[in-house]
């Protein structure tokens, strides 16, 4: 099913009200969406909401053998399959270019950035170690699907815990969560994604655009950074041509952005080990 | 783990290259004679052929586009390109995303609204690898759309840097890539300075974010002075035929 | 469409193919209102069904298996394999069915359709729900080595209820299992290399039961129960409702699914049915 | 008769949760909860279908189920197929002919009898998008424990892995409506007629008809649960002309 | 469980699910076929093969005492075309007889060139594709593509349809879009004692706003959306917050 195309009325409106500073949801050019974090009972799952956007993030792990050319390193992998939940234009099964992109942005912003430590996953060198596994569900599609895919991701593995194990000599033991607390995964730092939306020449630069806002755009860039300022991937494929003193301002509207995000998140798996503490009393 | 020297104490690359030095570029243009517009690239060891076809009509009837061409793109690595045989499946996602930048660099740049319902492929073949593929692979292209005569506004050029122990550096070879620097290749529009590509893998801090920027702009200039000379040559040379 | 088996007009003729052609449910309204199918069975009638075993030599166990227009191979390889982690001491049991397009038009190539996904994974719950085969028996050596026991069945020619038909041939097949005894040794697995097997260098399963099955299909409004349904029957018909039962008379599985709500005494006849069938079939396929 | 979570008795549902028209992209959609189970429902149409899979004389209906964990396998084709076939004669497809309607189900949570909540939460679903059924319907599992002999309603994760059989059963809300009126409706009669039903295990006849029973005596109170939630949200959106 | 409908107090809303049968009242429903009137049913119901009427949607059932006529109404966000309704849809192809039109039924909708008041083989108007109209249904059947109009077909005369300029479209629920036409729903009404501004509202969901400039339509919208689930008050308030932050 082809997506329908935005009204010729909707596209003149939209840049019309930029003109006069005016989001239709009447948000401001650089703020996000109101964010959402829900936790479920169990550990590493996790439902983001932004705005209308929908994304649930579970994290889930089991014990394999390693690559015999890196022994010591566990595995992290994704799943970004694009959902006909999310729109009835995701077809099952087809590969488009837009979930290449967007599950090669999550790569990128997770695995190619260190996010995780894989070398903390190694049970026994050469034998076994921890592969993590993190299934990204899009459930709604009100634009933006990359930032709040990432914000998914990323809080599912803070939140996440594994079973604890215990190795004497090459007898692994694996803990239930009854016998043993689980242990959290070591993370090194918090990669968030920033995504702009470009109109008018470039003249007009949006956060966080919403469906309506995607379809209409002339161009886009995805950044990705953490609260040391460290910019862990940048992408810009094509669409209108900017002035690099524009894509620069960018990156100090995503240092900002990435400091309140990450706040947020924080906040939020606080909030929840707080409740899990009280509900175990 | 001992880590190769990137860097010389006398500010040297590994290849005996300055910072802000590009490999030697060879290239030419019209290499296949099947093709509408065809270019062979090579940036120091990274060899590259790009093969235009079109603007022709479209393979799929629904894709067709009632008021501009669709511009396809695909994607090609042979199997002894790099240091290990590997087989590259056809869904590999690293193939897919480059087709897929490749394709949106040149949608705003190549006028595709005056090839309205057509479709223009753009084949690109990696035959050996040495760092900077993507780079390779835009300027390759936009030769040969040149080439094939598709109307375009501007050339697009491209050229990675990256931060290479302490100091910026451009055109990054395949050392260089893997020992985790972070490496943006970035597309420019000479004529308006613009920048049209920018992909980034690997922590940077931002600070030193505007540097390596600046230095790619730098390399996607210095690489359109090649690759105009090129053109125009060829261009000449083919004047020179026609007036015989 | 209106039915047309008010008072045909005799002005309007047609052979008995060309009526079926034009409308297979009012063709076949008319055969079950007489008590009978087109293909001459009665409602509960089972189609006449063969068993073959041993059939393909390259296999540790296999057999073949005919229930009229539907014949499936079925062929049972084991392998080494490690365990999980979470059952060291645990083999494989791994049934795939294979509907490819050279069995039937209705199936194209590509990706297993659902129905041959939906049998697989029917197969495999009665496998390992009602507890057919004990899998520490497929143990070599615990946290080290185990058999994984592929069990593929494909289907050489469709003509519908390819549960019932897959379902025989597995529990066939492994009972025509003999696996080569193996040794463990500093992590290799050997196993003996004589020309022959016999009962010192190899071993058979031990089946707890052998589940078998029956499908019908729900003609219509009338509710109409048709046992071992053929393919063209199976596409009139809505309603699918298989059991299987062991030799105790036990019930491994029982799914109804599509069509409208069904009493319980259906399903109590299905059941009963089902057993006498087993019965027959068991009886088959023990001759051999 | 203490159950594994020591909260219930053998022939408790555990609470249900139930929220209607969450998702803005589809046409309705529903999320319903049996516990630590939950699973979310989107419908699309009736709308567009390709020309390979449309129907002259009806809807073509789509099920498409996603598991929380890993790619979709024969498990969740299973799930699509039982869930499909179940509603087939209960959507009103010929009303909609040339058309499709998309059914989406995700399991969110896993914690035991994902494929009732699933039908529970595709019938809100379908309530909420407006798609013409000719009646409701409910499921319920529940299992007969290897060790008690005893029959467990709605089984949790745990519950499960000691189960002797297993059995999953859908009714409808006819069967209830056409026993009223006439004689007092018997619900150990053993007169419900049965829309779905899945049972695997190791179980005799008598089992599993006293499986059917219980489980329809609990798929009234989730039918009574549908109800009581599409009122609910009604009222909701009368309060302007309605006050 | 509560199958057939008692007669309940006239106040409470008489809610259906598919599956629930007509209630069985003397003066509607009598088996003596003379002095039976005749019954009328409406969206949301149909008749079984015993004689009795069931629902098949979720909703509230209705009747009116003209024409004895029963239906069900209910909310939804699918539009399936009904004959008379009007409607917004966008222009998404041409054809040389047709516009093509999405009005977000499952099919796209026909719009005949010649459709438009005083239009004739050499004088009719053009629109491009993505052009928004507001149109009526002139033939809607459940096998074929909906066929509009934009003019009234007695008069031939435009009667406010054709294209909209300017302005803002969103998509609601179908049950707020008939709330929005009916005059006891009061938002319509607060926004106007605030803001002048222009609307079209079409019976598929689609909600047109035009006015002086880009924040007031951006309010109007919001307005309209927040409504759905609000009661009067709520509206009133939640409108001149609006208003006060503007």
């Amino acid at each position: 099913m082809r997506e329908a195309e935005p009204s010729t009325n909707e596209r003149e409106f939209v840049l019309a009200a930029l003109k006069e500073g005016a989001r239709i949801d009447g948000r401001k050019f650089y703020d996000f969406r109101t964010l959402r974090l829900s936790f479920g009972s169990d550990y590493g799952a996790v439902e983001v909401q932004l705005g209308n956007t929908r994304v649930l993030a579970k994290v889930s792990c089991e014990v394999i053998r390693p690559f015999p050319d890196k022994p010591t390193e566990g595995f992290l992998t994704f799943n970004t399959e694009l959902s006909p939940m999310a729109s009835s234009a995701f077809e099952v099964g087809r590969q488009t270019d837009e979930e290449v992109l967007v599950s090669r942005l999550i790569e990128k912003a997770m695995r190619r950035s260190r996010a995780l430590d894989t070398e903390g996953l190694c049970i026994v060198a050469g034998e076994k170690v921890w592969s993590i596994r993190v299934d990204i569900h899009f459930l709604d599609h009100d634009g933006n699907l990359v930032d709040a895919a990432c914000i998914a991701a990323i809080t599912a593995l803070l939140h996440f815990r594994r079973p604890d194990v215990t190795v004497v000599g090459e007898d692994v033991t694996i803990h239930t969560l009854e016998q043993r607390n689980p242990v959290p995964l070591s993370i090194h730092h918090i990669p968030i994604c920033i995504s702009f939306a470009f109109f008018d020449n470039g003249e007009r630069v949006l956060v966080d655009p919403t469906y309506l806002e995607e379809q209409i755009k002339e161009g886009d860039m995805t950044l990705t950074l953490n609260v040391h300022k460290e910019v862990c991937a940048m992408s810009k494929a094509g669409g209108i041509p900017m002035e690099l003193d524009q894509i620069l301002q960018c990156t100090k509207i995503a240092v900002v952005k990435v400091t309140e995000l990450t706040a947020l998140i924080q906040e939020a798996l606080e909030a929840d080990a707080k409740k899990r503490q009280v509900s175990r009393k | 783990m001992s880590r190769v020297e990137l860097l010389s104490p006398e500010g040297l690359r590994i290849d005996g290259r300055r910072p802000a030095e590009l490999r030697k570029i060879t290239s030419t243009t019209a290499v296949l004679s099947q093709a509408d517009g065809s270019a062979y690239l090579e940036h120091g060891n990274t060899k590259v052929l790009a093969a235009v076809y079109g603007p022709r009509e479209a393979r799929h009837r629904a894709l067709v586009l009632h008021d501009r061409a669709i511009i396809n793109v695909e994607f090609n690595v042979a199997p002894f390109s790099t240091g290990e045989r590997r087989r590259r499946t056809k869904n590999d996602k690293r193939l897919l995303e480059m087709a897929s930048f490749v394709k949106q660099t040149f949608e705003p740049v190549v006028v595709t609204t005056l090839y309205a319902r057509s479709q223009i492929d753009i084949y690109l073949q990696i035959i050996q690898h040495d760092g900077g593929t993507l780079q390779a692979c835009i300027n390759a292209a936009t030769m040969a759309l040149i080439d094939a005569g598709i109307a375009m506004t501007d050339y697009v050029c491209a050229c990675t840097a990256g931060w290479v122990e302490r100091e910026a550096a451009i055109d990054l070879n395949h050392i260089e890539e893997s020992s985790d620097t972070s490496e943006v290749t970035v597309a420019m529009l000479p004529k308006s300075g613009k920048i049209t590509l920018m992909q980034m893998e690997s922590r940077l801090h931002v600070d030193k974010l505007e540097e390596v920027l600046s230095l790619a702009g730098e390399g996607c200039k210095q690489m359109h002075v090649v690759m105009d000379k090129t053109i125009r040559d060829r261009a000449e040379d083919l004047a020179a035929k026609m007036a015989v | 469409m209106t039915s047309t088996s008010a008072a045909p007009s005799p002005a309007f003729t047609f052979s008995a193919s060309t009526f079926q052609k034009l409308h297979p449910a009012e063709y076949f309204r008319k055969f079950i209102s007489q008590g009978v199918r087109p293909d001459g069975r009665l409602l509960t009638g089972f189609r006449p069904t063969t068993v073959h075993y041993g059939v393909i030599s390259t296999a540790n166990g296999s057999a073949m298996v005919r229930v009229g227009g539907t014949t499936v191979v079925c062929g049972v390889k084991a392998e080494v394999a490690e365990p999980r982690l979470d059952s060291p001491d645990q083999g494989y049991l791994v049934p795939n069915v294979d509907l490819s397009p050279i069995c039937s038009s209705a199936f194209r190539p590509g990706p297993p359709s659902e129905q041959a996904q939906v049998t697989s994974d029917a197969i495999d719950r009665v496998l390992k729900e009602s507890k057919v085969l004990d899998l520490k028996d497929l143990c070599i050596e615990e946290g080290k080595a185990v058999w994984s026991l592929w069990i593929d069945v494909v289907c050489v020619s469709y003509d519908g209820n390819i549960y019932d038909a897959a379902l025989a041939s597995v529990m066939a097949a492994l009972a025509n299992v003999r696996i080569r005894k193996p040794t463990y040794d500093e992590g290799i697995v050997k196993v003996s290399g004589a020309q022959e097997l016999d009962d010192d260098n190899s071993f058979k399963l031990n089946l707890n039961r052998t589940p078998l099955s029956a499908s019908f299909v729900l003609f219509d409004t009338s509710l109409e129960l048709l046992a071992d349904p053929n393919f063209a029957e199976e596409s009139i018909c809505e309603g699918q409702i298989s059991v299987t039962v062991d030799e105790e008379g036990q019930i491994c599985a029982l799914s109804k699914v599509g069509g409208g709500s069904s009493s319980p005494s259906i399903l109590k006849e299905c059941v009963d049915r089902a057993k006498e069938r087993s019965k027959d079939l068991r009886a088959l396929m023990q001759q051999q | 008769m203490a159950r594994l979570d020591r909260t219930r008795t053998a022939n408790q549902l555990r609470p249900f949760f139930s929220s209607q028209n969450l998702l803005n992209r589809a046409d309705g959609s529903a999320q319903f909860d049996f516990g630590g189970s939950s699973v979310l429902c989107s419908v699309v149409g009736p709308a567009e279908v390709k020309i390979r899979d449309e129907k002259l004389d009806r809807a073509t209906i789509e099920v498409i189920a996603r598991p929380l964990v890993g790619l979709p396998g024969i498990k969740d084709k299973s799930r699509e197929r039982s869930i499909r076939e179940t509603l087939e004669p209960l959507i009103l497809s010929g009303l909609h002919p040339r058309t499709g309607i998309q059914i989406v189900v995700q399991t969110m949570k896993d914690d035991g009898c994902i494929l009732s909540t699933a039908f529970n939460a595709t019938v809100l679903a379908l309530l909420d998008a407006g798609i013409p059924l000719n009646s409701i319907l409910g499921s319920v599992t529940c299992i007969v424990d290897e060790k008690s002999g005893e029959i467990l309603l709605d089984p949790t994760t745990e519950e499960l892995s000691q189960a002797k059989s297993t059995h999953v059963f859908v009714f409808d809300n006819k069967s209830s409506i056409s026993t009223t009126g006439a004689a007092a409706m018997d619900l150990d009669s053993e007169s419900s007629p049965i829309l779905f039903s899945d049972s695997t295990g190791l179980y005799t006849e008598e089992e599993y008809f006293k499986c059917a029973n219980i489980c329809h005596k609990a798929a009234q109170t989730v039918h009574g649960f549908i109800r009581t939630a599409v009122q609910k949200k009604l009222e909701k959106e009368y309060q302007q002309t309605h006050a | 469980m509560a199958s057939t409908l008692s007669e309940e107090s006239r106040d409470s809303l008489q809610i259906v699910l598919p599956g629930d049968l007509l209630p069985a009242t003397e003066s509607s429903f009598n088996e003596d076929s003379a002095s039976a009137p005749i019954i009328k049913l409406g969206p949301g119901l149909q008749p079984l093969q015993d004689d009795t009427i069931s629902a098949v949607k979720a909703g509230v059932l209705k009747h009116a005492e003209v024409g004895n006529r029963w239906w069900v109404e209910s909310n939804q966000r699918r539009y399936v075309a009904a004959p008379g309704e009007s409607v917004i849809g966008v222009v998404v192809g041409k054809t040389v007889e047709h516009y093509k039109v999405d009005i977000g039924a499952a099919q796209t909708a026909l719009l005949g060139v010649l459709a438009f008041e005083g239009a004739s083989k050499r004088n009719k108007p053009n629109h491009e594709i993505g052009t928004l109209l507001y149109c009526r249904i002139s033939l809607a059947n459940k096998d074929m593509e909906a066929e509009l109009e934009c003019m009234n077909p007695t008069t031939g005369k435009s009667d406010g349809y054709g294209d909209l300029k300017g302005g803002f479209v969103f998509k609601t629920s179908l049950g707020l879009a008939r709330r929005l036409l009916d005059p006891k729903t009061l938002i319509l009404r607060i926004l106007g004692q605030h803001i002048p501004f222009e609307t079209a509202v079409g019976m598929n969901g689609k909600v047109w706003i035009n006015s002086a400039n880009a924040k007031h339509t951006i309010l109007i919208c919001n307005a309209i959306k927040n409504s759905e689930f609000l009661s009067q008050e709520e509206c009133v308030t939640m409108v001149k917050g609006l208003v006060d932050r503007l």
